[in-house]
């Protein structure tokens, strides 16, 4: 039992630290843009993700013949705290479920194509899998596929495709044969962004940035871009979930939130008195900062099963999304209420309170909940596959 | 014993209902969204006409003399349709002190405005870095002859931008007063904040403001007690609407989640869902029973010590967690501006920390119960 | 709009409300039996139900010709309101669905039998519908009655039947078709309940005092005492129920409990200091005593929807039990929260708090979301009947 | 980083489960309800022979040596049986507490005692009308000579009747100080008090006690430090003890919520009471690792200040909650003395109130925060 990195993680984690406070940049690194800091939507954010390129931090699990270093998973998760906890853009879909499924699936041209972008920050993908009436149930995906003379014929919709407003490549999962089982019925492309067949429309939210949803007119997909085999596109996503088992959601923007509310109530004061002595204040601190302890014991859980390479950690990551996106909210609720009356003045107001860091983050991250697999999506994968307990729906 | 309405309280819903669904629409509500008067002028306009400005002020002023009751019937229709007006500072609050504290001679120059809509009071009360209570109120007004010179600094002021007169709550030497204050008058300046609800608020500096003694509300050091007394009506109301807001919310999630398929099934069948819109259902309905019988009591005259504070509480909290709820159910596009949900869930937060919180209810009920 | 019972009702009340203060009894009526104390289970209380029958206070709402005043209902709630709120049996089961099905189904042999004895005090009955395998699911029940010669032979085993230890007569629901579907295969039949073939086995609770298992070997029950018609008994069980609108899970005993801690807070101290100027202290009450106004809202929602004698108020009742059984068990935990150390010792003991009345409530209170229709099956009615959901299972 | 167990801590936990599966059924629990003794003897000297009540003493004086994280493995299991033993009092608070600030002299008269079962210490703290923090320490020891006289009341003192010496916390003019005190010396009236977790507990009377001198455990005015230090230790292994009985208390109820069936269902397959069973599975496997968590931190020598409270705050509060929710899984059932849900049911309640509160710890938390 060790709770501590090993000393060379550790180093790891100390350089990767230090090398952000050295290249911080306001620009880059904003926390006011709660989650959406994870993306590499602007130049600026883009060139970053050169920087970690020329670092040599981007797909270090990744095979030595594909210009990967084959380290543990577990620097890629404590490259991505570290990186989130100063808000900055986080390594994600390209080094992960892509480049780890070309990787494994994708033909040569693909790979030959793809990887050598990736590691060198390049390219920046959208991953399309959810559609209006494949939310949850993510399998009931409608978007259609026709086999036509040299590839694909692609029409219909996604929805929630966070990056589509940005990004270079589209990822994305259709139902290449109506007639199957729908699990069987889903197969992978990869699609310029800039298609013409492609309508990018922004779905503005109230976490302030933008997703999209996009609407798919005759786009034609030439063979090689269908990523591996026909008719296997749900068990290479899932697979991928799998292979990605330390860069999923992140808990240093939680804990960072509770510092940030910690040092801002060390410091205020109320009629007069420091806020820090009202005996309210302090249960709601005590209450937050276990609770915070209990989400990293949780990460903690997941990352040692990720490590021992058995199999997946799926109820160990389903356990931690569960807890971690409700103690999330719940963070954000509590510092509006200590900060009271105060706390209604809006994210950006120079005279709120932080800012309104928090009024912005109660809005931001209200989705936690819902995105990524929704908490009773959570409960029912822990019901059956942890406790043995019968199908519930 | 009994919950029914009289024909005429009925009247007052529906005429107020139906007006609103006409002019109070949620493409209305969203273009005033941080609008810096934020209220359209035909919306008030009909509410002038249907009598719900002066719905609580006495005939004499040409109000429509009705009780708490019908107020709050009224103010969950209010919540309901997100109604983005200035009543609650002007007709309620503004009209309230007047009512309670006010010469015969500002009652004569601002009552019968107020009820017609024709002038718009707002109370200026919350200061940077203080809480709800007494101690709370520090902008000065040191007395200079026959005036009081005002400075210091309020928050979150609704509707200032719009408003003929604020009430500004000051520390005299006898405690706090009460201060009928022209904003345009020297030394005011006004800078609106964006809030959370959207409603427009200001920030207003006073730099040696200068006051009429004529223009103190009541008696001298007599003003908190009056903002007390005006603060327990005005939460009740504030409860209805809470309680109004939480019902759309999750009417419209019931309707949504009987429509919404996923794996095969309407959401409304997956029994955890179904049962997070249960118990909604049963805070509302509870909850506007306790407003209803806090504003029944007021009526009959009795105190709202303890039942407005516990109403306020109670909805408030109702309404948070049906936002929270309901977003749940509805999923991703509860997270877009483009759905009506995030309106909500927004009005529901601001409503609960203002005008009163959590903490300072408590303690307003405990201090009953218990001292 | 009144919240206020009328004259004649509130007179009513003050005279019920005096007459239990002068007719106070220690052994009668003791709040430490808590959610036991509704049971004339000695014959101190079935002396005092006697005296409750002198004063005309059984069978309110009867019609004339059976000995009723036809009174409003509501008479019955606000006795059973006082009856709680001083810690003395209620009108029951014998007033409330035995008697009025019986008027309504009952044949003349068993309605001039058991109408004037209930109107008198003469008889306490047992109800017998749960079943080891008929708990949330009623209509399930396994308790088998053969047609035999002039008669039904009745063979099985009841569950949670609380009064078998000192009831008269049995009140029970057996299945009279095995074939037939579940609903339209009930009847009700009545049993005195020192019959030979009935084995009574206490079952002792940790709310202190005891319920019961009952086992039918070969009890032969006459045909004259079947209760209306065969096959109907669903039907009979479901009516009373609606019938029943008053007199169910009353309000003043949580009430009363909220009361008693409120008073023990006053004059507790703790290291020296007043407990009640304890800010956790203050929040607590201020909850529970707002919780407390909200279930009296829907206590006094449900009560005006009875009196409307519209459909009955399945809906109000619901969202009244749901609510006020889940505060009932808050304000024990809470209770025992502000006692601290203290609120450990158990209850009956003299050094204890209020001598452990909320250790032993804590205990008592646990089955209120589980008995007489769990929280589940309330939000399961809200659900389908208020709100217009589908079926959830 | 890695949560493995090494091969002897395995052994520790292997060993003592098998051995408290023998020896500490539910009946024998339920036998050892409100026992004045409260413990049986055959399961004392099985722990004793298995190392388990020298565990965390020094080899030099008989014990195992071991850490915290072991103590941690074992107090689960203890929480897990339920196990009727005088173990934490003494094999814990008293040696820890010797350990901390006795001379060698009283290290060596009871210590290896301790280690081997031969000698049962508890500890006389807790007052009638007095909270957990030093200020609550009340009953006074004044100095005379050589000599100090105890006159006050202890409440809620576990398994005094069996115990060679009492370790009582009194307020001398130096503050709070410990001293080993003879349960049956002179003065001493013990009286039995049922408790809800139905352990032995006994309330205390010194009347003019005289203890010697030498009978104080450290430095003049030294008592309340170490046992703040030693009550630390003691709340992280009663973290451990919740988590194993919230664990049991859930994996029974799972077990029953696949056989039983309402409705052609089994109960597991009812979406909310799984939601149910899920949030509690996560708060247990979350607590675990906290509470193994602040245990190794200790082991390294790093402060438990912040992780001991935050582990008995939440460990205690999820094993309530669980037991809560499992009763209303099982239904009826739970409601009766035979099944033995009610047995967690009110061990969980107690284990909160007791050995610092939820208000107590959250202070102590927010005081290493904030302060």
């Amino acid at each position: 039992m060790d709770f501590d990195f090993s000393p060379v993680e550790q180093k790891f984690a100390e350089e990767v630290d230090a090398w952000l406070v050295e290249n911080h940049d306001d620009e880059v690194m904003d926390h006011h843009r709660e989650n959406f800091t994870q993306l590499a939507d602007t130049p600026g954010r883009r060139a970053f993700m050169k920087k970690l390129a020329a670092k040599n931090w981007l797909g270090m699990s990744w095979p030595k013949e594909f210009g990967g270093q084959e380290i543990e998973g577990v620097y890629e998760y404590i490259l991505n705290e570290a990186l989130s906890k100063h808000a900055a853009p986080q390594i994600g879909k390209g080094v992960g479920i892509i480049g780890k499924t070309l990787i494994r699936h994708g033909n040569d041209k693909l790979k030959k194509e793809f990887l050598p972008k990736i590691l060198s920050a390049e390219v920046e993908f959208a991953v399309g899998y959810s559609e209006p009436e494949a939310g949850s149930d993510a399998a009931n995906m409608q978007l259609k596929a026709e086999k036509v003379d040299g590839g694909w014929n692609l029409n219909g919709q996604k929805m929630w495709t966070t990056s589509a407003h940005f990004a270079d490549w589209y990822w994305v999962g259709a139902r290449t044969d109506p007639d199957k089982k729908k699990h069987n019925a889903l197969s992978l492309f990869m699609i310029p962004m800039d298609h013409p067949g492609l309508e990018v429309q922004s779905l503005p939210t109230i976490g302030k940035d933008t997703t999209n949803q996009v609407f798919f007119d005759n786009v034609f997909v030439p063979d090689d871009y269908l990523v591996g085999e026909r008719g296997k596109g749900f068990q290479m996503i899932s697979e991928a979930l799998d292979l990605e088992r330390f860069t999923m959601f992140t808990l240093s923007p939680i804990a960072n939130r509770s510092e940030v509310l910690v040092d801002w109530v060390k410091q205020a004061t109320r009629d007069d008195k420091p806020l820090k002595d009202d005996t309210n204040v302090r249960r709601t601190i005590a209450q937050i900062t276990t609770d915070t302890a209990v989400a990293k014991a949780l990460s903690t859980r997941f990352v040692c099963a990720a490590k021992s390479g058995g199999k997946p950690p799926t109820i160990q990551s389903s356990q931690y999304k569960l807890f971690t996106t409700s103690l999330s909210q719940r963070v954000c609720k509590d510092a509006l209420d200590i900060q009271g009356h105060e706390g209604t003045m809006a994210e950006g107001q120079d005279d709120a309170p932080l800012r309104g860091r928090f009024e912005g983050a109660y809005r931001a991250t209200m989705n936690e909940t819902v995105g990524g697999g929704s908490s009773e999506i959570q409960k029912n994968i822990i019901a059956r596959r942890h406790l043995g307990l019968p199908k519930n729906f | 014993m009994d919950l029914d309405l009289s024909e005429e309280q009925q009247m007052v819903i529906d005429m107020t209902k139906g007006m609103l669904e006409e002019y109070s629409t949620v493409d209305v509500v969203r273009t005033m969204e941080d609008d810096p008067k934020g209220y359209p002028d035909v919306l008030w306009k009909q509410m002038s006409e249907l009598g719900l400005n002066g719905l609580l002020i006495p005939e004499s002023y040409g109000g429509g003399g009705l009780t708490l009751v019908e107020g709050a019937f009224v103010y969950e229709e209010f919540g309901r349709s997100m109604a983005p007006t200035p009543h609650f500072v002007s007709c309620v609050m503004s009209a309230g002190v007047l009512l309670e504290a006010g010469s015969d001679a500002q009652k004569d120059t601002w009552l019968s405005k107020i009820a017609s809509g024709d002038a718009i009071l707002t109370t200026a009360w919350l200061e940077p870095s203080r809480g709800f209570g007494e101690v709370g109120v520090a902008l000065q007004a040191k007395s200079e002859g026959n005036e009081f010179v005002l400075s210091g600094r309020k928050q979150s002021v609704p509707y200032a931008g719009a408003a003929d007169r604020l009430i500004v709550l000051a520390r005299t030497d006898d405690g706090v007063d009460l201060f009928l204050v022209d904003p345009n008058a020297a030394g005011i300046t006004q800078k609106q904040i964006l809030s959370q609800g959207r409603e427009p608020q200001f920030q207003i500096d006073f730099e040696g403001v200068r006051v009429n003694e004529g223009d103190r509300i009541g008696a001298a050091g007599s003003g908190w007690a009056t903002w007390n007394s005006v603060m327990l009506q005005g939460v009740t109301l504030l409860a209805a609407q809470a309680i109004g807001g939480a019902d759309r919310c999750l009417k419209e999630t019931v309707e949504y989640a009987n429509q919404r398929i996923q794996f095969d099934k309407p959401l409304g069948a997956f029994q955890s869902l179904s049962h997070y819109m249960a118990d909604a259902s049963t805070t509302i309905d509870g909850g506007r029973v306790l407003v209803h019988e806090a504003a029944w009591n007021h009526a009959q005259g009795r105190p709202l010590t303890r039942f407005g504070p516990m109403a306020k509480l109670f909805c408030c909290e109702t309404y948070r967690e049906t936002t929270r709820v309901c977003a749940q159910i509805w999923g991703g596009v509860a997270f877009t501006i483009e759905y009506d949900q995030q309106m909500f869930f927004r009005r529901a937060k601001q409503l609960q920390l203002s005008w009163w919180d959590t903490p300072y209810l408590e303690e307003l009920i405990a201090a009953d119960v218990l001292d």
